[in-house]
């Protein structure tokens, strides 16, 4: 068992009516791989602005679409996926403005890359626009952190 | 297993109570945003937002909070946040939401901060 | 929205322990379709039941292995299927003795495929050992059935 | 969400009673049949396996008291099922296991029924 690393697949139409059946994946798969409950709440949260970042974006709606969230689990740590087919984007074009400033202008987005970023421990980003982009995520477990 | 959500509004003594029950997410919070959203235009500038039912929020329930905040300020209201459990006051404090936003124990206390502002 | 299906698919290690997991994921994909609750808890137990079936028979606990679990729901029906590329079997070999010879023989298996055909509409298999068995099973919702 | 299992057990009155909580599917039967096995290897044969604190079972679960039940009454002994809920009574009834095991309300029915014998 234990050098193993477990793969967990998981592939949803493009609609946030499926954003619940989609913590509850990573829910379950980050208590099997012992994570503390305020962990499992930051992947749950940091799956959730991802996967939500492609419905909105990446596929604009377009339930007709697929969304691919991906989990590799070991020893060391929780690696998480979510993969689209979509448009894509330059995530080094988005500066995250200050909340300060978001409210100022009344705007009720551009907190979720930000949240992303605060919950996991690596986040990075392939982008190859309509063929196949990876958001990927890494949750250290704590004796290897 | 099911965590339903829902929205519900109710004036009393010139002050909006929205009640949030269950997850807010991408999926929820249009719903949550008409209900802040009717108040507004109601001209209805107090407002309060009760949440300890509230288990789930992400960053589309937060940007309601922020979207309004700044009209029903310049009108003389405010937005004042109760009952958080710590799961999701957590969440709003990642964000620095607690430096923005009057986050108080429970309904009394916000209806308070009303009264003393 | 209306005569598009939607497809769901779960590929999650071939380990009893991921059963949680795939209840929670046939329990939200039921709720969605609008199945009731008693209609939820049939399709949560009977997918149960022949993943757990697949877990011990067709892979022997052999954890490496995958199981995969597709789900289709349109206006009509969820439609399930519980994919394995392990060893296969032949279900009309399969005859499901009395639950009173069971107890007698102090048995504790047996009671899976006959709970399986109890609880969906329709079941079929198509085997082809080692290369892709498939268990169908249909739930037909109620205005249609 | 969360809806961990677990299994205890107790002796009263030279009645055994091992509660279950949570769910028995095919990853937790095993621990609910060491405990069956527990009681009869230590020839318990009165036995209450109280599941109202139970919230699913699948035919893992419903296997262990179909293996049980043949030997604690050829000694004399039976297993009393008490305090099941309405969705796992049903996984019971779909099998028939009505017919063949004593479902009874709560834990006083079950007691009762052992004294009565
Ligand atoms: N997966 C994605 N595909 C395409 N564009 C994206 C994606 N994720 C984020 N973006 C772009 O980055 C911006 C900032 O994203 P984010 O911080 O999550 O805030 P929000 O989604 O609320 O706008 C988005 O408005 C969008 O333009
Ligand atoms: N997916 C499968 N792959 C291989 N063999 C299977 C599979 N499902 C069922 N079987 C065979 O059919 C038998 C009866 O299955 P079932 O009614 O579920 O009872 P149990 O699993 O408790 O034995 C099993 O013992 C096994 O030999």
């Amino acid at each position: 068992m234990a050098a193993i690393a477990k793969k967990f697949t998981l592939e949803v139409p493009s609609s946030t009516e499926n954003l619940v059946l989609i913590r509850d994946f990573v829910t379950r798969i980050a208590q099997q791989a012992h994570l503390d409950e305020q962990e499992i709440s930051n992947l749950e949260l940091a799956v959730d602005e991802a996967c939500a970042n492609v419905i909105e974006h990446a596929y604009g709606q377009d339930t007709r679409q697929e969304v691919i969230i991906q989990a590799i689990c070991d020893e060391e740590a929780v690696r998480i996926s979510v993969i689209d087919t979509g448009k894509g984007f330059d995530p080094t074009g988005v500066t995250p403005a200050s909340i300060d400033s978001l409210v100022t202008e009344r705007r009720s987005g551009g907190l979720g890359i930000r949240l992303i970023k605060a919950l996991m421990d690596e986040v990075s980003y392939q982008i190859q626009p309509g063929q196949k982009n990876e958001l990927h995520m890494i949750k250290r477990l704590r004796k290897h952190a | 297993m099911a965590n339903p959500f829902s929205v519900q509004t109710s004036i009393e003594e010139g002050i909006s109570l929205i009640t949030l029950e269950g997850f807010v997410d991408a999926y929820t919070a249009p719903e949550f945003e008409t209900a802040m959203q009717a108040q507004v235009d109601a001209g209805h500038h107090r407002i309060i937002v009760n949440c300890d039912q509230l288990h789930y929020i992400s960053s589309a329930g937060l940007g309601v909070f922020m979207s309004f905040v700044e009209e029903v300020r310049e009108r003389g209201g405010d937005i004042k946040i109760c009952g958080l459990i710590p799961k999701v006051r957590h969440t709003f404090e990642i964000l620095g939401f607690q430096e923005i936003f009057d986050l108080v124990e429970n309904e009394a206390q916000a209806r308070q901060r009303f009264q003393a502002a």
